[in-house]
């Protein structure tokens, strides 16, 4: 194996042991040449842009070092795990790689899995409400055993289907923690004398505090603390510049026993969101894909001719990039029982000319679809996408007619049943122009069916605000977040199961508050989506699963819950161009791929033959 | 010696300023010379462009002057025969710069507004010292004391640390004085060097000036409308009329020899000591204005005829200020200086009461608290009767209109950014008396009762000559047709002739309306033409208080008798005595009787026919009567 | 040399001959035409003589009349699209074509997309003349928001296109929305530097001239709005400002509350300087003529302070004009179809327009204009004011 | 003015008191918090919250209590030096501010000195000079500099400073020399980055303390005492300094007040879009999320520092121009 030249001094001078003690025995090797990439070297730096310090916790999404994680074609695979087993998704049992330490050099063993279920989960001090919901099956926690050393279980007594789901997500269920270290702040283990002058330091209030504070992963503050992730934390904020060094205990190696990451350091830079494209324009980052937009494609694209960058364009995963969702729990009663009627649903979908949007907007270049499943899941059916989605101010006109929404002789605008004026007020919550800008074409495709829409923008907070409190009968916001699913992943988004789903909001809040908020359902195609995602809940295997998401696939096209606009549009990713390995097209999203993350940032490296830094 | 030579010459000057649709000629080429060592005096009508020539000689005339002709000056520190036309010097430029307050010093007619308010006097005073010499701080501090102490100030070292606004009109001009002398000019432009001073000072000034002239060699060119003064300094006198010189000569041809029209109306417009009560000032055009129609828009109710009851009853006003002088933040507070000491006086309806005394000692003061422009310390205004310090409301506003007053500086008294036409109509407005067409009309008769022009209402303050001015600020005073006027040296800017025009205007009104004044002035022979009675002040106490006739006949209190004694006459027969007036002016000199020391009560005595003279309440009559 | 004897000799008695009257001055003057003016004359007579005031003044007047007839002035309304035609650069306005006059025209533009670098480019087709038509018949729009009309002073040919100052991301027309983005821009900041201005003299004006405890009390009034920020200030008034108001009501409203809340700079200004003043003996003398303490504010202690606030309102007006820019930056300003300079402005606030679509920044220059107006103006009317000129 | 000073100290108590209340109404004022902010900001992003963590906080910090106790603690804490937790930050306000104070401070003057440096001459030239064409030309550059908005400004000098001089957009240093400390090349590296939104920020101003200069100094320079100083034969430069200028400056000085805190705050929009590590866009971010202590200490310092201002201000004042009687009105 060899170790990156940057840590040669370190490992000279004894403060690292040589990189073969630092590497688990069975290291994960990645076949460079086998997944299309080319095997590189060691070195240099990557160079980000980020709108503010929270936006460091892009670091470890990207990172994408999980027990368990996907592949860019979305099977599941053992990665810091040496192997694991699921029994009919109710007993999982997770085997760790021998040798295998966290980025301080401490082992990573059962332990850490016992101390993040039992001394931190399980503590009524630190989760008064008992362990997270995330944990819970029916109400119920797990049994966990550690097997061995290096050997854990944990055990429901019905299936849990997301657990592997959720291990595999950019954020990850917490169930492995670097105990060595965070035991000095865990009243169990350290002294309330030894915890007292902790506390003070950190200004907390008790040791609980001191522990979140202290631990969190998700936002790598505390460069202390010991991680799995390629790249560790190095700056501690305030900071305008966050640097992540290499992780010398990194488990993973190329073919020829390169340990990775090649990259040896990444450094976030803060920068006003107004001024990442230009920045980004300017050569200023390395590796740049928040923060930038399709509408700066052509400002990026031209800079290529004058600084060292490649622009490539990858496609969003989610369901539809514009949706406008009509609010089945509105308090307008009026228009609640228009919008409730499907007709009215499908005849403002086919009012919408999206071929006319993509081209204003998207140069034609996105896919103009209802809000399902793109084409690279494997659940995708072409039908569904073209479902009511064709522009068709005829049939439109006609269903609308049908469903008692009149033009009165004479006039043009319709009228509601209740003989109000046919104006429907779309809120957004958006700063982003091109909602704004989209709205306008569709005010101008429904005026064609005689329905006026007025454009609305309410601050982002107060927005979820009156959703919940029903004063919004249409909003605007994107589609489903995931537009890649394979059956294995929970078709939540679909059913009524939140209340950040804007159109059912209250029947959301009642499911997940288990009946306690919210109202109950009370469409029958809600309720049966309801019903059909419990049924996944209870699934066993993947082709009943799959039978289950075509099912609410079709019903949530059929009844246009959300009318979707374009999909799979565009997202420019930008490089400099002596990066290696960074595929020219990808999928771009946060669930399942992490952003980068399934396409494996460890992986990249810089050609310095080829000249940059 | 050698040869003879001019020190300057002008020669056919003229001087113009564009109007709306006209423009103004101020100075029609007029010419005239100083020689060195000697005093010129330029007499002349009230805007007949004496203090445009002052200004044009320094090239400080205003941007907006066309000027032309030559101004040569010889300096006579400068090689012989090397004259420089000042006119043909860079505006502002290095060569102009040095003579400016080095070579040619200049006094400005109105020191009350030529003072920088920000800055102390010490500081401006010592300003061209700075500039034109090499002594130290410590020098020049010197030298600024010792020229304070030289043009009257019996603590020089207070002064210096004041403000401008702290001083009142006569000190000043002192102060203006010692500015322009502080670098021995071989020039100085004296323009009204005298007008806020009484006569003691005006002597010890004049005296102070030959001194110079004589020790230094420097000439002057002095403008002034007192032919008394004229008189007893001038060697050479050119007069001027509506901007072109009408006669020049030396004093005797003037004096004894006066041949122009206007020089002879002039030196008959003069009032003199022995004039009969009823004789009038013979002023150059014998206008009678109709007294009745210029208040008849305006005034409110005709006045109670009958008997003369007192319409204004001042008792035992007192006010003390404190100056500003401790600079910075933490400095000691200054000692409160008492200006105004238990005054007490009464006037009767459709009387005069003349108001003189030295300068500084309170005569302003008076009247601003008469009018209730300044809140006296203690003490009590009555008019009519009625109280005028806790007037409120109505009451406040009808006493407005019954009392007015002109104050002593022109300049700062006129809004600057009102055009005379709205300055006289203003009060009208307030009062909301007659319609515009009415006010205008007002404002017409008005301006011409003073003498000045229909065009000169569209005119703003600034553009006027100091004569012009005040007279602005009369017509002011009169246009609300009040009872009682406070005037504060109200005809000091103006030549003899248009005095006499605005004396009579005001001895008229008083006649036919019964009009009141306080009548504050340093010239005796004014306040003996106008006055019925005359009150002394000194040192913020009244000394000396006596109808007209018993005052200037026989004069109690030593301080009363200095100045009369120091009257300048305009005859080149009678010269003032420079060497010793000026000596009763300090206490030091006084009888005991009459000298207040600490411990000694001092009062009013009686000493019948309504005149009383301040004394020792011990003192024996004897002591006090002449 | 009348009467001048050479340097230095005796200096002999001139008398001069020329005639003498002393009532001919008076005379000559009541001949001349009477110049009965007011004060208000004089000022105006004053302000004449300044060419540049002048003309700024027309200037500002046509623009009012812009702001009154925008939608006739305007080819198209405010957001008319036409999506075949997004980012056209300018067009040029011809008025020969191949030596032969036609009036002025454009030629026709292809469009192609450039899908490499996802550009579209457009080419002038100099076979397609396509004159402008005036006092044509044009997009609907409703004058005032009342009338309906569509008359235009001129558009673009019959099937032809016209975008003089090119058009936007959407295919708008940037004229058009210039034209009418300046009745927002000319209306409601003045609104709001008026309000200012007022509430400033008056309370400046009172706290220096009474000065004491009103003083005391105004200043302490004076430090608590100023220790607020606008920006916080603008951001929570938006926020509690009802969603449900339309955005310009708003906008309207906020510019209010702030120009009652923006008079303390000039308030504090006002009062140094009348604190200075009132010491002089014209404010006394208006006192004994008994004018009040609002005419002598008014009559004779703000005139001497005139230049200063000219000066500063001209200085406002930009911010005025330019205030919802920050606001829009924030995402707190004015919402489409509502638009102004401001909001034009912000519109182009990236890159990408500087780069490749700079006529986007034209919105730019009326502001500009307006601006050098307002203050020549303001130079005119200041020295209409100062009596020393 | 010992007094003086102690009695407007006194009265700043009040003062202060109820700004905090005005403070802190301002900064709960916005419906909804930090939190639900903060939810709907990852939503939007496609991301979930950390849910717990957010409860937790939200406890910790009384959002559960009434508002008059939250303002209580709120003041209270600040009296003992303690000015909140930053919810963003996610550690207390005294550590967030960090090196953005005295990068601030120092974009902030030098801002200022630059544009005094620009303002008075220009000022005074073009009042002495008024309508030549310097006059002309000076006053339009200079309004033009204020007719566009800065932030336009700020990308296009950004954008051009670029494209000719390759000079990094945006920032107050070179990226190499962040937490770094401060070195010989740290500081010309800032000197490098500083001028530009030193000349952005500083354009408005200039040309409205010119303008402003201008017309003040034009009512002046005709005064009577002016012509007196010439008579001394003082030189036109010095006549303008010691007079009309001294007299010109009483606006400027009445302005110190809204200064102080300028320094501190910062040109807020300028350094969001210029990426400046200043105070600026942290009150900004503070107020867009509703991170409420940071957002209200902030504002309370800036208020301390504008009563303080205004003090120092009405201080000077009394000194530059004598008739200036702060305590009282004696003559009337
Ligand atoms: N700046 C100016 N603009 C226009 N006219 C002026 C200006 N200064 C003076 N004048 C006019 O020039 C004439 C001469 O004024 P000047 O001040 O020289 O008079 P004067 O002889 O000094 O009078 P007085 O004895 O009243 O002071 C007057 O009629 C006056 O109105
Ligand atoms: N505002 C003030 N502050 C301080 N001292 C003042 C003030 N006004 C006047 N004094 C002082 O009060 C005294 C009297 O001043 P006042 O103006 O009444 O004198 P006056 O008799 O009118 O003198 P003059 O004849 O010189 O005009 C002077 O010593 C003066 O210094
Ligand atoms: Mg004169
Ligand atoms: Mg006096």
């Amino acid at each position: 194996f060899t170790g990156a030249p940057s840590l040669r001094e370190a490992e000279a001078s004894g403060a690292l042991p040589p990189v073969a003690e630092r590497l688990p025995k069975l290291p994960r090797v990645v076949d460079m040449a086998g997944t299309g990439r080319l095997p590189g070297k060691h070195g240099g730096r990557l160079r980000l842009l980020i709108g503010g310090q929270r936006d460091i916790r892009f670091a470890p999404i990207i990172g994408y070092s999980r027990l368990l994680g996907y592949d860019p074609d979305f099977n599941l695979h053992p990665d810091i795990l040496e192997s694991y087993e699921a029994e009919r998704d109710t007993r999982f049992t997770f085997r760790l790689r021998e040798g295998h330490r966290w980025s301080d050099g401490s082992p990573l063993s059962a332990e850490d899995f016992r101390y993040a279920w039992e001394d931190c989960a399980l503590n009524t001090e630190m989760f008064p409400a008992g362990p997270p919901p995330d944990m819970l099956v029916d109400g119920r926690p797990p049994r966990f055993s550690v097997i061995d050393e290096r050997t854990v279980r944990f055990e429901w007594d019905s299936p849990n289907p997301e657990f592997l789901v959720r291990i595999a997500a950019p954020v990850p269920l917490r169930i492995v923690l670097p105990s060595a270290y965070l035991k000095q702040f865990h009243a169990a283990y350290a002294t309330p004398e030894a915890l007292a002058p902790l506390i003070k330091q950190q200004r907390v209030d008790d040791w609980v505090a001191l522990h979140m504070k202290m631990s969190r992963l998700t936002r790598p503050e505390n460069p202390d603390l010991p991680t799995l992730e390629p790249w560790m934390p190095r700056t501690a904020p305030p900071s305008e510049q966050f640097v992540f060094a290499r992780n010398p205990y990194f488990h993973r190696v190329d073919e020829n026993g390169l340990q990775l990451p090649y990259i040896d350091r990444l450094e976030f830079n803060i920068s006003s969101a107004d001024i990442i494209p230009a920045k980004t324009g300017t050569g200023d980052s390395d590796l740049q894909f928040g923060g930038i937009d399709f509408a700066d494609y052509t400002y990026l694209k031209d800079a290529e001719k004058r600084f060292p960058i490649r622009v490539a364009l990858w496609r969003r995963i989610q369901g539809s990039r514009m949706a406008l969702i009509p609010n089945l729990n509105c308090r307008d009663d009026g228009w609640r029982a228009v919008l409730r009627d499907v007709r009215v649903r499908r005849a403002l979908s086919m009012a919408v000319d999206r071929h006319e949007l993509n081209m204003a907007v998207f140069f034609g270049l996105a896919k103009e679809s209802g809000d399902t499943v793109l084409p690279e899941s494997p659940l995708w059916n072409p039908t569904l996408s073209e479902l009511w989605t064709r522009h068709d101010p005829v049939v439109a006109n006609g269903l609308l007619d049908a469903a008692g929404l009149l033009r009165p002789e004479g006039h043009h605008m319709r009228r509601l049943p209740d003989g109000r004026l046919a104006q429907i007020v779309v809120e957004t919550a958006g700063e982003s122009t091109l909602q704004t800008d989209a709205l306008q074409l569709i005010a101008d495709h429904w005026r064609e069916v005689g329905i006026d829409l007025l454009i609305r923008t309410s601050q982002r907070d107060i927005f979820r605000k009156r959703i919940m409190a029903g004063e919004i009968v249409m909003s605007v916001w994107e589609g489903m977040d995931n537009g890649v699913p394979t059956a294995d992943m929970p078709p939540a988004a679909l059913a009524p199961t939140s209340d950040d789903q804007n159109q059912w909001p209250l029947w959301g809040a009642y499911f997940q508050s288990n009946g306690s908020a919210g109202e109950p359902p009370d469409l029958p195609e809600a309720i049966e989506l309801l019903h059909l995602y419990q049924a996944w809940q209870r699934s066993v295997s993947t082709e009943e699963r799959e039978l289950i998401w075509g099912k609410m696939l079709r019903l949530t096209a059929e009844q246009v819950f959300t009318i979707g606009t374009v999909n799979q549009t565009l997202q420019p990713v930008v490089s400099a161009r002596d990066l290696r390995n960074l595929p020219h097209e990808g999928l771009y999203g946060f669930n399942p791929t992490a952003y980068l993350g399934v396409y494996m940032p460890d992986t990249l490296w810089r050609d310095t033959s080829e000249g940059g830094a | 010696m050698s040869e003879p030579r001019d020190l300057l010459r002008i020669e056919e000057l003229s001087v113009t300023f564009p109007l709306y649709g006209g423009r103004i000629e101020a100075v029609r080429k007029a010419s005239m010379r100083l020689l060195p060592g000697r005093v010129t005096a330029l007499v002349g009508q009230s805007g007949s462009g004496k203090s445009v020539i002052g200004r044009t000689i320094l090239g400080i005339q205003p941007k907006t002057a066309e000027v032309s002709g030559r101004i040569l000056f010889d300096d006579p520190a400068a090689p012989a025969g090397h004259v420089t036309d000042l006119r043909a010097l860079p505006r502002d430029g290095r060569a102009i710069r040095k003579l400016r307050g080095a070579r040619i010093g200049m006094i400005f007619q109105e020191p009350m507004t030529s003072f920088s308010p920000v800055h102390t006097i010490g500081n401006q005073i010592d300003e061209a010292l700075r500039i034109h010499s090499i002594l130290s701080p410590a020098e020049r501090r010197e030298k600024v004391l010792d020229m304070l102490a030289l043009v009257g100030f019996p603590a020089p070292k207070q002064v210096i640390g004041m403000y401008p606004f702290e001083l009142s009109g006569g000190m000043r001009q002192r102060a203006m004085i010692a500015m322009a002398l502080i670098c021995d000019p071989a020039l100085l432009i004296a323009d009204e060097p005298t007008t806020a001073l009484d006569v003691t000072i005006q002597a010890q000034i004049l005296r102070l000036l030959r001194d110079l002239q004589e020790r230094l060699g420097m000439a002057m060119l002095l403008v002034t409308h007192d032919l008394g003064v004229v008189a007893n300094v001038a060697d050479e006198v050119v007069v001027m009329y509506q901007g072109e010189v009408m006669e020049a000569g030396t004093t005797d041809d003037i004096f004894r020899r006066p041949s122009h029209p206007y020089l002879r109306a002039l030196m008959n417009a003069v009032p003199r000591f022995d004039m009969a009560r009823e004789e009038r000032l013979a002023p150059l055009v014998p206008v009678a204005t109709d007294t009745r129609r210029l208040m008849s828009a305006c005034r409110v109710a005709a006045p109670v005829a009958g008997a003369n009851p007192v319409l204004l009853s001042v008792r035992g006003l007192t006010k003390t200020f404190t100056p500003r002088t401790g600079r910075g933040l933490f400095g000691p507070r200054a000692e409160p200086m008492r200006a105004v000491d238990d005054v007490s006086f009464d006037i009767r309806r459709g009387e005069t009461l003349g108001l003189v005394g030295e300068s500084g000692s309170g005569k302003t003061t008076v009247g601003k608290m008469v009018v209730r422009a300044i809140t006296p310390d203690a003490g009590q205004v009555l008019l009519a009767g009625e109280d005028v310090l806790a007037a409120r409301g109505a009451d406040l506003d009808r006493l407005r209109q019954r009392v007015q007053m002109v104050f002593q500086d022109p300049v700062s008294s006129l809004s600057p950014h009102m055009t005379v036409g709205s300055i006289l109509t203003e009060p009208l407005e307030i009062h909301h008396r007659g319609d515009r067409a009415a006010r205008h009309e007002a404002a017409l008769a008005l301006i011409r009762s003073v003498g000045l022009m229909e065009r000169d209402l569209i005119r703003y303050p600034h553009s006027f000559s100091g004569g012009q001015r005040q007279r602005i600020g009369i017509a002011r005073a009169l246009a609300l047709g009040p009872e009682l006027i406070v005037c504060d040296e109200a005809t000091s800017a103006l030549d003899v002739s248009v005095q006499a025009q605005v004396l009579n205007l005001l001895r008229d009104l008083q006649r036919d309306l019964g009009l009141t004044y306080l009548f504050v002035s340093h010239n005796l022979a004014v306040v003996n033409y106008m006055a019925d009675r005359i009150a002394v002040m000194q040192s913020g106490r009244i000394v000396e208080i006596a109808p007209r006739e018993v005052l200037m006949r026989t004069p109690a209190h030593p301080y009363t008798r200095a100045l009369l004694a120091a009257v300048p006459h305009a005859d080149p027969d009678h010269p003032l005595d420079f060497t010793r007036v000026g000596e009763g002016r300090s206490s030091k000199h006084w009888p005991a009787a009459f000298r207040p020391e600490p411990g000694a009560a001092m009062t009013a005595v009686d000493l019948g026919d309504g005149h009383r003279v301040l004394a020792r309440a011990d003192a024996d009559m004897s002591e006090l009567m002449p | 040399m009348t009467g001048l004897p050479p340097p230095g000799a005796p200096l002999g008695h001139y008398v001069s001959d020329a005639p003498f009257d002393p009532l001919a001055a008076e005379r000559a003057a009541e001949a001349a035409p009477a110049v009965a003016a007011t004060q208000g004359q004089v000022m105006w007579w004053k302000f004449r003589r300044h060419r540049l005031a002048v003309i700024s003044g027309l200037f500002l007047i046509a623009m009012y009349l812009v702001v009154a007839f925008a939608e006739f002035l305007a080819p198209s309304t405010v957001d008319t699209r036409n999506v075949e035609r997004i980012y056209a650069p300018p067009q040029a306005l011809h008025l020969f074509d191949k030596g032969q006059f036609v009036g002025p025209f454009v030629y026709g533009r292809d469009m192609t997309l450039d899908l490499d670098t996802l550009r579209r480019v457009y080419t002038d087709d100099t076979s397609r003349v396509e004159p402008l038509r005036f006092f044509c018949h044009g997009a609907a729009y409703r004058m005032w928001g009342l009338i309906p009309a569509d008359l235009h002073l001129f558009c673009p040919a019959n099937g032809g296109e016209l975008f003089l100052l090119g058009s936007d991301r959407l295919g708008r027309d940037v004229l058009s929305r210039i034209i009418h983005g300046a009745r927002i821009s000319l209306t409601i900041g003045i609104l709001g530097v008026t309000m200012s201005f007022a509430l400033g003299l008056i309370l400046g004006g009172i706290a220096g001239y009474h000065g004491g405890w009103i003083d005391l009390v105004i200043q302490r009034v004076i430090e608590v709005l100023q220790s607020i920020p606008t920006i916080p200030l603008w951001m929570a008034l938006a926020a509690i400002m009802p969603v449900t108001w339309s955005p310009i009501v708003v906008y309207a409203g906020i510019t209010v509350i702030l120009g009652l809340l923006d008079w303390t700079g000039l308030a504090r200004a006002v009062r140094s300087k009348l604190l200075a003043l009132r010491e002089e003996d014209y404010v006394l003398a208006a006192q004994i003529m008994g004018a009040r303490p609002r005419r002598i504010i008014a009559r004779h202690l703000i005139p001497g302070f005139m230049s200063h606030l000219i000066a500063s309102a001209t200085l406002t007006i930009p911010g005025m004009i330019l205030g919802e820019t920050a606001l829009s930056f924030l995402g707190l300003g004015l919402r489409p179809p509502v638009t102004s300079w401001g909001i034009l402005l912000t519109e182009a606030r990236n890159v990408s327009t500087l780069a490749l679509y700079p006529w986007l920044l034209l919105p730019a220059v009326p502001v500009v204009l307006v601006i050098l107006a307002f203050n020549f103006l303001g130079d005119g009317l200041r020295d209409a004011a100062d009596p020393l000129r | 003015m010992i007094r003086y000073i102690l009695w407007r100290l006194a009265v700043m108590v009040p003062t202060l008191i109820l700004i905090s209340m005005l403070v802190f109404t301002i900064i709960k004022l916005p419906p909804g918090d930090y939190f639900e902010s903060y939810v709907q900001e990852m939503r939007a992003l496609g991301e979930t919250a950390d849910l717990q963590e957010i409860e937790e906080m939200k406890a910790r910090y009384g959002f559960d209590k009434p508002v008059p106790v939250q303002y209580l603690h709120w003041v209270g804490g600040m009296l003992h030096g303690d000015f909140g937790y930053s919810f963003e930050y996610r550690m207390p306000v005294s550590e967030v501010v960090g090196d953005r104070m005295w990068l601030t401070v120092l974009v902030s003057m030098a801002t200022i000195i630059v544009t005094w440096v620009i303002a008075f001459p220009i000022g005074i030239y073009s009042a002495t000079h008024q309508y030549s064409w310097g006059d002309y030309g000076l006053t339009f550059v200079g309004l033009l500099g204020l007719a566009i908005p800065n932030f336009l400004l700020a990308l296009i000098m950004m954008y051009f400073a670029n494209i000719w001089f390759g000079i990094s957009i945006g920032h107050l240093m070179d990226r190499a020399y962040l937490n770094q400390p401060m070195s010989w090349d740290k500081a010309k590296s800032i000197l490098e980055h500083l001028w530009i939104p030193v000349l952005i920020i500083g354009t408005g101003g200039t040309a409205g303390m010119v303008r402003r200069l201008r017309s003040n100094l034009l009512d002046e320079l005709e005064k009577p005492y002016v012509v007196t100083a010439r008579a001394k034969g003082l030189a036109p430069g010095r006549v303008l300094m010691k007079y009309p200028l001294r007299m010109a400056l009483n606006f400027f000085i009445s302005d110190i007040g809204s200064i102080l805190p300028q320094v501190v705050s910062g040109a807020e929009i300028t350094a969001i879009v210029l990426s400046l590590e200043t105070t600026g866009p942290l009150l900004i971010r503070a107020l867009q999320g509703q991170d409420m202590y940071l957002a209200g200490s902030f504002l309370m310092f800036l208020a301390f520092l504008t009563v303080i201002g205004v003090l120092i201000s009405d201080i000077a004042l009394a000194l530059l121009d004598p008739r200036i009687r702060l305590e009282g009105r004696a003559a009337k």
